[in-house]
């Protein structure tokens, strides 16, 4: 059980004032994201609806510390039949963005945030994979790319 | 008809087969392309961790296409056309992102003014080139083949903002580019069904189990090979193949070729060129069923 | 200057003397809408006409009077509801008697009820009601059906609930009634074509299309002929075809004929396949409009496979094919809501679809007691008798009820799979069936509503009530009955039917009608008539034309949306009661530093803001409303006069495209706005500063959404 | 009897109504018969001290052409109401703020900026700029303030205008109709504009040409377009001012092929000639298709400047909007 001392019920709207999480509110909660969602089908533990439904209540820590909050695949399978407009995986993405500024980053993501901050792409180019793009006639690559990095930084994002 | 080539993070390290047939396609049915060594990350994976610093990094792409005075932009991976047309069209249908992305922007000297247009490889061969320009093209008979297409999620979703081009629904252009090289397009099931690419490094085992559900339903549809447009995709179809394979002890053997290659086919190319060798399933049993030369 | 102002039973809190200068006498009454109310007002009016009216919201004010000339302020509504204090009601007040100071009066005008006959649209079961009634009353009734026979949905349906009934014995009394009755010609296979003139004396063209069938002896013959089989909601029936309701004669669907000939030379009696159309015009004096709904096509739904596959088929295809024995369901779901509540498509609860899918389930399990039916749904929403279906039916085995919307239908084999999340249990759920019956919504008729100049509001299939005598809409003698204006079961469509019956009657025993429409005034003098005209085409129902070198206004078919007095540059036109003075001076004197000005149609935004305040909701206190006919009555001048007064923005609210009640005004507005905000950054106002925005009337929240962002308290969209 | 005494003086303007007196030709002569000019500063020497020693009122009639933007104007304009019985307003600028007040849409220093800076054909680089006093060997000599908006003759504080008389510049036969009436005392009611109250298309001659329904799907500017002189610009998408503005110039402007711009100012019920033009304007530019109505925006690059050509100050607004809220009563 949950009691209500325990919810946060300024969750919502702060979800709602995040980019594309202002229709979380019109959500009647009638399953559609849920019955299309391809995560969802395969793991249990990840469903839309739910979700909505309990940072609507309230459940901060339930949600951005959960592990199903990474699992949205953002396919967007859901968004384009949901009868209400709600964007649901930018919703989900305001959760992950939320998450990470919480301190919850998963380790995946920080690999990732890491990656960019070095090469501004999510790959490492490897002088092996330069040696093998020029031998099948393709250009090299740029191995770096700062601008990338100074995004990161001037926005606070880090692993 | 010339684009910036957007290759993406995966394409050139992981696809380079892929960049390689699209470029050569491209060439053979007069797509320019101009490279833009300046282009970095499209910024969806980093979404998850800032939409906004994710929607800085496709605009600094954006300015980078302009800078270099190219009118259109053109991406092979599916995530990067979604999240640089998503961004692009953001900026140009509202003044005030453009004026806050722009102040942004010039932290590194980078401006943008929206006069870019972006699509996905597959989009330009669809729309800009045509069903009939290839079809009159094509040098080998592909008669033979039957194609299972993989449209995947976000070559056509949201709807709206790839301006609603295929029906999301229904998504029919993949399976008329299959038909334009001769090869014959397979229904089956779930085709919409995404790779799971997105939660591989959140929980692999979801995301095979993804995977698997439409390598189990191609594989019903008795196709000879699975076609891809997307580096995402063909990594969980293909590369994890073997994964998938050993974790459910099941088999499939199934060839999963990026759409240029099979079109590349088609159009004649030289079969050296089409980096067959560099997929993981190694399509033999389909082109025995090709004349070759 | 008088000024009544009502405390609505003490709920507005006015000061012991509220002091609006010398020239402006104070009445605070209790309750202006009662007998004493009235009264009082009566009693102030000496000499000095003009008088405003502080209290609840013009809808309602304008019932009580209507036919007094006046400012009307809604201090309650947008004023206390909205948690403005005596200030800022104050202000709004002082902005209705500097109005009222500028305005003219509107002119009382009559019209004369000439013609006492009536024409019925459309003879399904409202239709027929109507007609019934009012020929009973002793009205000559015309009353055309498109279709060959009479009967309408009704006619093709199988049962009906809540009784349970076959539909004969709601209609075959119903079509004898009529059909007995000496007042009411029945002219079926006809269209209205075009409507004129006004209430008292409307000129109807009717198009009545080829029968096939001249003289009918009812053998029959010409059935077993016919090579054509069409498609009739989901049954097949022949080209040559019956029906029996009335008339009783064959006739011939030439959509699906060819022509052949098999029929006409079989024929005892006589058929002419090359019967020509015929036109006809008629005058009358009301009209009853009960052209009943339209099916919400199930093409567009192509997540549920809608129009794709065969077994996904429409409520009504389903419940005539189990009834004709087409079909043998073993397993059949009901998808509820399909397509209704839902952004991408109905936007509104067509309420009796709900009744319809509980129906099929039960035609299902009376005709096959061991088949297996679903329904899925999001809110099951059956009122009164109904529930007693929805008992009846839960208490059956092989029925399941399911909570949840399903994602996605498609086939597998010859089975049709839905695929939906069984929200109770929360287990996501696939389902094969050999049937998907679609429940879906409705939509208006919307082009006889638009031959008519009525327009659908988005609000509802359609909004579109009450304003035959409205005080300042010109008078018609337009009456909607049954599901024309709105879902209706049968029982209420045929009682919704007696009462635009009885406002018809209502209007044609009157020999003269009177009314208060604003309409333009032109000042011969200023406007160079001949010369300039840029008014004419402006007038959506072309009322302005050039007589005797004079503009002139025809006041039967002026209907007061001032969109004309917009577009004269030389200030010569003007709309009573709403002219560019009266409103600035408004404007002038509410609008200060930092406000939101708003310029609301009456007929939307106007009572978006009224909803606002019912709800409570927050609304930002700088904003200052303006009521007008139209978005198309808002002009530059009334624009550049609230930022002249340092309006931080100013908002202009109006009906949704298609729904605008003057046909196009809200689409003229689009231009000027567009045109005004390049204007106006010129002069140092930013774009964003000047909005416009439609609104439906019941959005209120929409309305607080968008003054909050332009007030600066909402940051807008984008990263 | 004595002549009745009468007063010329110029404002910020052209110089262009002085010159509508010397139009007058022959007439003039019966002018001058009739009066006697007591100040015509272009024409002949007058001091200011010899005004302001007139008794209040004993000037019959005092005509002021031009806009006021200075001190000095503003000054010699409250002067003259003091001194005349009846003032006029005599001309565009006077009346409704002319060309010189196209300078309310920027700031005073940002006209400073121009006049004195940037402008090709400025050459001063030491960037000097007209101050209110100047140190001299002689002593300090003070130059007139120049005020942050133009405003029209009646937006003074303490001047009211009694007539209006409109036009870049009056035409003579309205200028004469005014002295004859004057001289008759025939007198219409104070605050009229002399000139009639209807627009500009009653009398022009193109209207024949006029379709029944017009309808603007395309803009042309004057100097890029073919202009057919026999008929009606708005019907061939040429900008004219004529239907929001009032008539009686005679269509000087028309009968030379060039559309109106409106500088006899509205007809009486109009408080905003370009704002009440631009309702027009938008109501018969009827397109709905978004990007197409762009299109036709696109090719009006200065819609303000253009319907405020000539009344940009008695405009509701009265000019560009500054940034922080600036003095909005009269000029005090």
């Amino acid at each position: 059980m949950i009691t209500e001392r325990e919810l946060d019920k300024k969750f919502g709207l702060e979800v709602a004032d995040r980019y594309g999480g202002e229709a979380i509110r019109r959500c009647f909660s009638c399953g559609t994201c849920a019955a299309s969602c391809p995560v969802g089908r395969f793991d249990s533990r990840f469903n839309p609806r739910r979700t909505i439904r309990m940072v609507l209540l309230g459940m901060r820590d339930q949600v951005l510390k959960s592990d199903f909050v990474w699992l949205c695949a953002g396919c967007h399978t859901c968004s384009e039949r949901c009868p209400q407009g709600v964007h649901i995986p930018d919703i989900m993405t305001a959760l992950k963005n939320m998450a990470t500024e919480a301190g919850y980053t998963h380790p995946t993501l920080a690999k990732q945030i890491d990656l960019l901050k070095d090469f501004g792409r999510v790959f490492e180019v490897e002088e092996y994979d330069n040696k093998r793009r020029v031998k099948m006639g393709l250009p090299e690559l740029k191995l770096r790319c700062e601008e990338v990095k100074i995004i990161l930084d001037k926005l606070g994002v880090n692993s | 008809m010339e684009y910036a080539l957007f290759l993406g993070c995966t394409a050139p390290i992981r696809g380079k087969h892929y960049e390689s047939t699209a470029r050569k396609v491209c060439e053979i049915l007069g797509v320019d392309v101009v490279d833009v060594p300046d282009f970095a990350c499209c910024g969806f994976p980093l979404a998850n961790a800032s939409a906004e610093a994710a929607f800085l990094m496709a605009a600094r792409n954006l300015a980078a296409a302009e800078e270099k005075g190219v009118g259109a932009m053109m991406t092979l991976c599916s995530s990067c056309a979604a999240s640089q047309v998503h961004v692009n069209r953001e900026i140009r249908s509202n003044r005030k992102v453009m004026d806050r992305t722009n102040e942004a922007l010039a932290e590194f000297g980078k401006h943008y003014t929206g006069s870019i247009e972006v699509k996905h490889l597959a989009r330009v061969l669809w729309e800009d080139v045509g069903v009939d320009a290839i079809k009159a093209k094509v040098k080998r008979d592909l008669s033979s083949l039957k194609i299972a297409a993989h449209p995947g999620c976000h070559y056509v979703k949201p709807g709206e903002v790839h301006d609603c081009f295929d029906d999301v629904e229904d998504p029919k252009t993949l399976d008329e580019l299959v038909a334009a090289t001769g090869a014959t397009p397979v229904s089956y099931e779930d085709k919409k069904l995404c790779c799971g690419g997105a939660v591989l490094g959140f929980e692999e085992k979801t995301a095979l189990a993804m995977a698997k559900q439409k390598l189990d339903l191609v594989k019903a549809s008795g196709a000879d090979a699975m076609v891809s447009i997307c580096p995402f995709c063909s990594v969980m179809y293909e590369a994890n193949q073997g994964k998938i394979e050993e974790a459910y002890d099941v088999e499939y053997g199934m060839p999963v070729l990026y759409y240029t290659q099979l079109l590349g086919l088609a159009l004649g190319v030289p079969e050296k060129e089409l980096w067959f060798r560099m997929n993981s399933v190694k399509p033999s049993e389909m082109l025995a069923k090709v004349v070759i030369e | 200057m008088i000024l009544h102002i009502c405390t609505c039973k003490g709920l507005i809190d006015v000061p012991a003397s509220p002091d609006f200068g010398s020239d402006v006498t104070v009445e605070v009454s209790e309750c202006l809408c009662s007998k004493e109310g009235r009264a009082a007002v009566e009693a102030s009016l000496g000499d000095d006409r003009r008088l405003v009216l502080a209290g609840c919201t013009p809808r309602i004010l304008e019932r009580f009077f209507g036919d007094i000339d006046s400012e009307m302020v809604n201090i309650r509504e947008q004023g206390v509801f909205l948690g403005k204090g005596w200030d800022g009601i104050e202000t709004m007040i002082r902005g209705g008697i500097e109005r009222a100071r500028a305005a003219e009066p509107v002119e009382k005008r009559e019209r004369k009820i000439s013609k006492k006959s009536v024409l019925v649209i459309g003879a399904g079961v409202s239709g027929l009601e109507s007609a019934r009634w009012l020929g009973e009353m002793g009205h000559d009734v015309v009353l055309v059906e498109e279709d060959p026979f009479v009967g309408g949905t009704v006619a093709k349906l199988d049962r009906l609930y809540p009784e349970g009934t076959p539909n004969s014995h709601t209609l075959y009394p119903l079509v004898n009634q009529v059909a007995g009755n000496d007042h009411i010609k029945v002219m079926t296979n006809t269209r209205v074509e075009n409507v004129a003139g006004t209430v008292g004396d409307y000129r109807v063209t009717l198009r009545t299309s080829p029968r096939g069938v001249i003289e009918c002896v009812q053998c029959g013959k010409c059935v077993p002929v016919c090579p054509e089989s069409p498609v009739d909601h989901g049954v097949p029936r022949k080209a040559i075809f019956a029906q029996e309701t009335y008339p009783d004669e064959y006739a011939i669907d030439f959509e699906a004929c060819t022509r052949c000939g098999k029929c006409v030379e079989i024929c005892p009696a006589k058929i002419d396949l090359d019967e020509p159309a015929r036109e006809e015009e008629i005058a009358v004096g009301a009209i009853v409009v009960a052209t009943g709904l339209r099916n919400f096509p199930i093409a567009n739904l192509s997540a549920y496979g809608g129009g794709k596959i065969d077994r996904v088929m429409r409520a009504i295809d389903y419940e005539r094919q189990i009834a004709a024995g087409i079909i043998a369901p073993e397993k059949v779901l009901v998808v509820h809501c399909a397509g209704s509540r839902d952004d991408n498509y109905l936007p509104y609860c067509s309420r009796v679809c709900c009744l319809i899918g509980m129906k099929e389930a039960k035609l299902t399990k009376d005709r096959f007691p061991n088949a297996e039916v679903y329904l899925s749904y999001i809110d099951m929403r059956c009122y009164g008798q109904f529930e007693y279906l929805y008992r009846t039916l839960r208490d059956q085995a092989g029925v399941v009820f399911l909570e949840g919307r399903p994602s996605e239908i498609f086939e597998r084999g010859d089975r049709v799979v839905v695929r939906t999340e069984d929200i109770q249990s929360g287990e996501y759920l696939e389902l094969e069936v050999d049937y998907v019956v679609l429940a879906t919504g409705f939509e208006p008729d919307r082009e006889t509503l638009a031959m008519l100049g009525l327009p659908s509001d988005l609000d509802f299939p359609y909004g579109y009530t009450g304003t035959t005598l409205s005080p300042d809409s010109n008078p018609q003698g337009i009456f909607l009955a049954g599901a024309a204006a709105f879902p209706r079961g049968v029982l209420e469509s045929v009682e919704s039917a007696r009462e635009a019956a009885a406002g018809a009657h209502a209007v044609l025993s009157k020999d003269v009608v009177t009314f208060r429409t604003p309409v333009p005034r032109i000042e011969a003098e200023v406007c160079a008539s001949l010369h300039c005209r840029l008014c004419v085409p402006t007038c959506p129902y072309g009322a302005l034309s050039v007589v005797d070198e004079e503009m002139t206004v025809d006041e039967t078919l002026c209907m007061g949306c001032g969109i004309c007095s917009v577009t004269c540059p030389a200030g010569a036109n003007t709309l009573e009661a709403w002219e560019d003075e009266a409103i600035l001076a408004e404007v002038e004197a509410v609008a200060d530093e930092g406000s939101i000005v708003a310029f609301l149609c009456k007929w939307s935004a106007y009572n978006a803001a009224d909803r606002a305040g019912y709800d409570r909701l927050d609304m930002p206190s700088e904003l200052r409303v303006i009521r007008v006919p139209c978005t198309g009555r808002v002009d530059a001048t009334m624009v550049a006069g609230a930022f002249a007064r340092g309006a931080r923005g100013v908002l202009i609210g109006g009906c949704y495209p298609d729904s605008c009640h003057y046909r196009h005004g809200n689409t003229r507005a689009v231009s000027r706005v567009k045109l005004l905000q390049r204007f106006l950054s010129e002069l140092g106002v930013d774009e964003s500063r000047l909005r416009l925005e439609w609104f439906g009337s019941n959005e209120g929240q929409k309305l607080v959404s968008v003054v909050r962002e332009m007030s600066g308290e909402l940051a807008s969209v984008g990263v | 009897m004595a002549k009745p005494k009468v007063a010329l003086y110029w404002n910020a303007s052209c110089g262009g109504c002085e010159e509508a007196w010397v139009d007058l030709a022959e007439d003039i002569l019966k002018v001058v018969e009739a009066v006697d000019i007591v100040l015509w500063p272009v024409a002949m020497d007058f001091k200011r001290k010899d005004i302001e020693a007139m008794e209040d009122g004993e000037i019959a009639v005092a005509f002021l052409n031009g806009a006021v933007r200075t001190s000095e104007q503003e000054n010699w304009s409250k002067l003259l109401r003091r001194k005349a019985g009846v003032v006029i307003a005599f001309g565009s600028c006077a009346h409704i703020g002319g060309i010189p007040g196209l300078a309310n849409f920027y700031s005073k220093d940002e006209v400073f900026d121009a006049a004195y800076g940037y402008l090709p054909t400025v050459d001063n680089p030491d960037k000097v700029e007209p101050q209110t006093s100047t140190k001299m060997p002689e002593g300090e000599l003070e130059l007139p303030k120049i005020w942050d908006r133009v405003c029209a003759l009646d937006q003074v504080i303490d001047v009211d205008v009694d007539y209006y008389l409109p036009g870049c510049a009056p035409p003579p036969d309205l200028i004469m109709d005014a002295v004859t009436a004057i001289l008759s005392g025939e007198l219409p009611p104070k605050g009229s504009v002399l000139a009639p109250d209807k627009s500009l298309c009653d009398t022009c001659d193109r209207n024949e040409s006029k379709p029944e329904k017009l309808q603007i799907t395309e803009l042309k500017r004057p100097h890029l377009t073919f202009m057919d002189p026999e008929k009606c610009f708005l019907a061939e998408g040429v900008l004219c001012m004529g239907p929001a503005t009032r008539s009686g110039c005679g269509e000087r402007c028309i009968n030379a092929n060039m559309p109106c711009r409106g500088c006899f100012g509205p007809t009486r019920d109009v408080k905003d000639q370009g704002a009440k033009f631009l309702s027009a304007l938008a109501s018969i530019i009827d397109i709905n298709d978004d990007e197409a109505m762009d299109r036709v925006l696109d090719s009006l690059p200065d819609p303000a400047g253009l319907v405020y050509m000539y009344s940009l100050p008695t405009s509701l607004l009265r000019g560009r909007v500054p940034e922080k809220k600036r003095e909005k009563a009269k000029v005090s």
